[in-house]
């Protein structure tokens, strides 16, 4: 019994000091470092994400540092986890805010998330850019939220333009995840644009986030004879379902949108997602310097090929540092302003301006996947 | 008219047949004992009375309403009560919350214990102090803040029965009160339930092995076996029957 | 026929809910987890062995072994330390310490394993071997089958006939009555848990090969499912547990193919309460009325 | 009531009243967050420790009513609510007319919820021990997807809680008094519900259900009692949790929130509601505090739960009330 205690005991010092630990690092005055927070799914269902932009982010900071920061300071990033939590990328956001004093928030990449913290960033008025909440809703929360992604209804319509112009696609499936807005806003989409375009949806299907069976829905999609299968969900569940199409004998493309974007893809998909198309932010094989320097520098730190969620978050960052040099302040208003001025700011995922619902009007490509990779197809330009 | 009336009651549970054409009846302010062999029915004769069991046939009569089939606590709130053979108190509340609990469980009023006006405080008091008057005529009021399930078991039983006069029946049902008992509790236990029967205008039947302790106690004895009734009668009667003493002898019971 | 499969997976894990049930009347939370555990070390086992490139049954059988004897000790540590202290507290209390464990290897699986989605070895080269009309059979989804079934079978022999399952048995019906005839209960306690754990370890290896993405998360759902399976035949009932889990699996699948996606994971609940309000001890189980 | 209760009750109210316009000028936002948030976490396990911890019916699906509270209340603001607010608001100030209108979301969100639990409970509780716990987690999910199949309340989008043709009306509520007046209130409620003789019966259906039917204790009816009283305070922190937030996601309700609840009741002592008070608190705040600790602080945190549980098996408090017989005499 004794032994119990003294683990008890150790346990709550352990939360003490934990509790404490942060207490001393407040306060950045006007001569430090420029606090910038993200927050972020480190942990939890999409974890991936998170550490994605993350790492982006991080980088895009420590190259601006290594050029002697902006406004003549060094830039400190401090990211907090919301482990993937509706409510607690609220109470993140707020703790950046409120105890580590950030100039500015970055993140989330999940809508809901954004959804849930953005009104914080409102209220304190503090900037905020999501790098990668593509729901429209997310910067209608208010005047100092933005996105450094193009939304839904854009994407979506660039893939229902590439499958009928392009592929020249009559009858298209959609299979899409109706638990992520994310999915369910790029089906909408894809949806009203295509059959404008004179195409026809023959079947609608439906999958759930964590789904690891959809031989039941391909197997329906497949007796309505479909000349492509739109299916905007994540890579989680994208290459399980090629997978699985190719299992049942359907051989026309997949097309899929940003979600698509990760090696685990073509890890998972093997030979099943060859000659699939998804629209992207940007291709790793562009010829673009930019994006070459990018991916190489990437690479380089990370020893991965950058998926769209580091670009983003990268691009997020960029914007937030250009936004600070133009603003020549850090304070709040201000540097909403200077980031709703953003023209042509040169990004890895295209060039970038703020429009005026705050939303990154950007081209967006599409990428074949050949030969067991990811290849640059054709640019959608911004419409 | 009896206070219960029991009428060519079967009782079967899938293919067993627990109890056979019982009848019996119970007059107003009597003493009642069921005897038998373990398994004669006895405690089941009880269930169906209280309404735990449904009878598979035949008719249970309760000052000339119909009870059988009806849920135990409506037949509680009708005037039955009952202890268990292997004593059920509540035994994470005190002794005195068992009583309180049974004077109380009949007329509850949620919202009058949430607003507790003057009158709720009233009564509260006045439950508290039947509860404790309660115990002390059953010479528990020592144990009246003890945990019912840390008292002595003589003590549980005698709790047992307190709570079950707390619900104010007209009948009360004992299920093998003196079991575990030594003489000399037994002795008291028999001079408390007639005395109970008495103060609180009580009929009573109880369930026993032991004849000798139902002997100077009951007026009539009621023997079972097998779920069939082989004797009734003042106790000195049934003692001699042939059949009570074939059945006690041939379980091996000693009891007699 | 994918559903069958699916439902052999359940199954195995619905096993190790039932038997641990049985003896000690505990909901192991921690055991999805154990699944979870069983799956990563089985893609760890396989990289490891060098059998992660060359697909062979050999393969196969070496990684499920190290899987197994892996979560078998992890097993044997959770119950040494999460429930063996709390056999004579309150019931609840090791209901607690079972969700404990289960986030606790949540959160250090997220730090151990990485957060990241890994993608199980393909161990058999996948190939139709039998179609007809909209129903396809596959090498894989039969040597999911067939081991799952092999594994029911192996425990049913071992529950039915040595001592360790007669023990078992024993101390299910009635723990004290069981260690009085000098049974060693403690040592049956955490036997059931080894084996449950060996299992739910084989469930983790055999849902690699058919769904390779695996993730510290993943145990979550099928672990939850799989308790539903196994109320869903009887808690504690062991042929229950195998019926309730095949059940769950079919439904699932034909619910998702014919109806809707949508309800997918609405269904398996929806059809629990149904069952449970015609059935309140489930299909097998046997109602207890209490003595009075 | 007595004077010297209603005394009490006025200071608790001023109380409350000064917390309100206090706490936010000392406490930041992120602060005030956590504070509220464990208010909620108060209100859900109390209601909870009334089924699991008094009547002894084991629910693990206590979050499904704390949705249906929190999208019901969320749909009523933003779509009838929110009209009537700003026709309050023309006749009355600001704060005064939203003091006038959030009873009635809360409210709504409550009954709600209530009839839920009257709907869930009544078949359910025919079940036992962990069939029934099972069940409940049944119907919970079986709320969540529901909901999430709900277009007007957002499905998987969430839904916002503010009103696109009512810009006027400030539809989010983070006041502190608020919050922790109704967990106060709740606290009484309960408290006073269970300890009093009348409310024995629920005791006395969780120590024995066929003893407690002796003595005349409709059992089922009391178990359906306690679950729907319950389900009206978890619809009720549901309302909260919505109006405070400004934002709700089905993900916030999923079995993980049922299973914390039950983490509540448990570790603080099944049978004691300042126990519930007490781990509900502490676990609310835990993860934030143990933010310093980076990845491993979700690691400390169930380590806690496990080495809290080895060291007090029946709960922090056991059945035992802190201070409470002090908090009878003040309220009683």
């Amino acid at each position: 019994m004794h032994g119990r205690w003294r683990v008890g005991l150790a346990l709550a010092m352990a939360l003490a000091v934990a509790a404490c630990g942060r207490e001393q690092t407040s306060g950045a005055g006007a001569t430090g470092p420029i606090r910038v927070g993200h927050f972020a799914s480190l942990t939890g269902d999409t974890a991936t994400f998170g550490r994605s932009t993350d790492n982006g982010i991080r980088m895009k900071i420590e190259e601006v540092n290594a050029r002697g920061g902006v406004l003549g300071r060094p830039l400190e990033l401090v990211t907090e986890d919301d482990r993937s939590i509706t409510e607690e990328a609220r109470t993140t956001a707020q703790k950046l805010v409120q105890r580590d004093e950030v100039v500015a928030l970055l993140g989330e990449v999940a809508s809901s998330r954004s959804l849930a913290a953005a009104p914080e960033a409102q209220r304190a008025r503090i900037p905020m850019i999501s790098p990668a909440s593509t729901n429209p809703r997310v910067t209608q929360v208010g005047d100092y939220v933005f996105r450094a992604c193009f939304i839904d209804p854009f994407q979506g319509a660039v893939m229902a333009k590439f499958a009928r112009e392009t592929i020249g696609a009559k009858r298209v499936a959609i299979l899409f995840d109706f638990k992520q807005d994310y999915s369910v806003g790029l089906a909408d989409f894809f949806r009203k644009t295509f059959q404008s375009m004179g195409g026809e949806i023959v079947a609608d299907e439906r999958y759930t986030s964590g789904d690891i069976e959809f031989r039941a829905q391909l197997t329906k999609i497949r007796g309505t004879r479909p000349d492509a299968i739109f299916v905007p969900g994540y890579y989680t569940e994208a290459g399980l379902i090629a997978k699985q199409a190719r299992e049942l004998g359907i051989t026309v493309p997949l097309l899929g949108g940003d979600g698509w974007d990760s090696t685990r893809t073509l890890e998972i998909g093997g030979s099943a997602v060859e000659g699939d198309f998804f629209s992207n932010h940007y291709a790793a094989d562009s010829d673009s310097a930019l994006v070459r320097e990018f991916v190489e520098k990437y690479r380089a730190k990370y020893g991965e090929v950058p998926d769209a969620m580091a670009v983003l978050g990268y691009d997020a960052a960029g914007i937030l540092v250009d936004a600070l040099a133009r603003a020549g302040t850090t304070d709040g208003p201000k540097l909403r302003d200077a980031i709703a001025a953003t023209k042509d700011y040169p990004g890895v995922s295209g060039t970038i301006s703020m429009d005026p619902q705050r939303n990154a009007r950007k081209d967006a490509v599409v990428i074949e996947i050949k030969d067991g990779g990811f290849h640059y197809k054709q640019t959608v330009p911004a419409f | 008219m009896a206070l219960l009336e029991i009428e060519n009651l079967t009782v079967r549970f899938g293919g067993l047949t627990s109890i056979s054409k019982l009848d019996l009846a119970v007059e107003s302010g009597a003493i009642v004992a069921l005897i038998g062999p373990n398994g004669a029915g006895k405690t089941t004769a009880f269930n169906v009375v209280t309404g735990v069991y449904e009878p598979t046939e035949g008719s249970v009569r309760f000052e000339g309403r119909q009870i059988g089939g009806r849920p135990p606590h409506a037949i509680s709130q009708l005037g039955i009560a009952r202890t268990f053979q292997n004593v059920r108190l509540f035994r994470g509340l005190t002794a005195i919350e068992n009583v309180r609990a049974a004077l109380a469980a009949a007329r509850r009023s949620g919202s009058a214990d949430v607003l507790r006006p003057p009158r709720w405080r009233r009564r509260e008091a006045e439950l508290n102090e039947q509860a404790r008057s309660l115990l002390e005529r059953l010479g528990l009021a020592r144990e009246a803040d003890a945990a019912a399930g840390g008292l002595p078991y003589g003590e549980q039983r005698l709790l047992e029965i307190a709570r079950a006069i707390a619900t104010r029946p007209r009948l009360l049902l004992l299920d093998e009160p003196a079991a575990g008992m030594n003489p000399s509790e037994k002795q008291a236990l028999r001079e408390l339930v007639a005395r109970l029967r008495e103060e609180f205008g009580l009929s009573i039947v109880l369930i026993e092995h032991d004849v000798r302790f139902v002997m100077d106690l009951c007026e009539r004895v009621t023997v079972l076996d097998h779920g069939e009734k082989i004797a009734e009668g003042p106790p000195d009667t049934v003692r001699r029957d042939p059949r009570v003493i074939e059945a006690y002898l041939g379980t091996g019971g000693g009891a007699a | 026929m994918n559903g069958v499969a699916w439902g052999g997976i359940y199954a195995l894990i619905a096993l190790g809910y039932t038997m641990v049930y049985g003896v000690l009347k505990l909901i192991n939370f921690a055991h999805g987890e154990v699944y979870m555990v069983g799956a990563m070390t089985g893609y760890y086992a396989a990289h490891w062995l060098g059998v992660a490139g060359a697909p062979s049954l050999t393969g196969l059988v070496l990684t499920l072994g190290a899987s197994m004897i892996a979560c078998a000790l992890l097993a044997a540590l959770i119950e040494r330390v999460a429930y063996r202290p709390l056999r004579s507290a309150p019931r609840l209390a090791p209901l607690i310490t079972a969700i404990g464990v289960s986030l606790l290897l949540q959160n250090l699986g997220q730090i151990v394993f990485g957060a990241d989605p890994k993608f199980f070895p393909t161990l058999i080269e996948s190939r139709n071997v039998f179609e007809m009309g909209g129903l396809s059979v596959s090498n894989v989804q039969l040597t999911v089958l067939g081991t799952a079934l092999a594994l029911m079978a192996g425990l049913e022999l071992v529950v039915m006939r040595t001592r360790f399952g007669r023990a078992i048995r024993a101390v299910s019906f009635d723990a004290p009555a069981a260690a009085l005839m000098g049974v060693p209960v403690d040592r049956v306690i955490l036997g059931t848990f080894v084996v449950g754990a060996m299992l739910a370890a084989a469930a983790g290896v055999l849902v690699g090969l058919t769904n390779p993405k695996i993730e510290p998360l993943m145990g979550v759902l099928p672990g939850l499912k799989a308790f539903v399976a196994a109320v869903l035949g009887g808690i504690g009932n062991i042929p229950g547990a195998m019926v309730g889990g095949i059940l769950l699996g079919v439904i699932e699948t034909l619910v998702s193919g014919y109806l809707s996606s949508t309800y997918r994971d609405a269904i398996a609940f929806v059809l629990l309460i149904v069952i449970l309000l015609y059935r309140p001890t489930g299909l097998f189980g046997v109602s207890q009325t209490e003595k009075v | 009531m007595s004077r010297s209760g209603w005394i009490t009750v006025a200071a608790c109210a001023l109380v409350l009243l000064a917390l309100d316009v206090l706490l936010p000028r000392v406490l930041n936002p992120y602060y005030a967050t956590i504070v509220i948030r464990i208010g909620i976490a108060v209100i859900a396990a109390v209601s909870l420790q009334l089924v699991n911890g008094f009547t002894g019916q084991f629910s693990i699906g206590h979050a499904g009513f704390m949705a249906v509270g929190a999208y019901v209340s969320a749909a009523f603001s933003v779509y009838v609510g929110a009209g009537w607010l700003e026709a309050f608001a023309a006749v009355l100030p600001g704060p005064l007319a939203r003091v006038a209108y959030y009873p009635m979301a809360l409210a709504a969100g409550g009954v709600a919820a209530a009839v839920a639990g009257l709907v869930v409970g009544i078949p359910a509780l025919r079940l036992r021990g962990d069939y029934l716990a099972i069940a409940t987690l049944g119907f919970a999910e079986v709320i969540r997807i529901a909901i999430l199949n709900v277009d007007a309340v957002g499905g998987a989008r969430g839904f916002s809680v503010a009103a696109a043709d009512h810009p006027g009306a400030d539809l989010r509520f983070e006041g502190f008094g608020t919050v922790y007046a109704v967990a106060l209130v709740t606290i009484v409620v309960i408290s006073r519900l269970v300890y009093s003789s009348g409310g024995l019966s629920f005791r006395a259906v969780r120590e024995d259900e066929v003893a407690a039917a002796s003595i005349g204790v409709p059992a089922t009816r009391v178990k359906v009692e306690a679950f729907v009283v319950a389900s009206f305070f978890a619809g009720v922190a549901g309302a909260l949790f919505a109006h405070s937030e400004g934002y709700v996601h089905t993900n916030s309700f999923a079995f993980l929130r049922s299973f914390e609840l039950v983490v509540f009741v448990v570790l603080g002592g099944l049978g004691s509601i300042t126990g519930a008070v007490l781990a509900a608190a502490v676990l609310t705040a835990a993860p934030e505090l143990l933010r310093g600790l980076g990845e491993w602080r979700m690691v400390l945190y169930s380590l806690l739960l496990i080495v809290t549980m080895l060291v007090r098996p029946q709960g922090l408090l056991g059945t035992r009330e802190l201070g409470f017989d002090w908090l009878r005499r003040r309220l009683g």
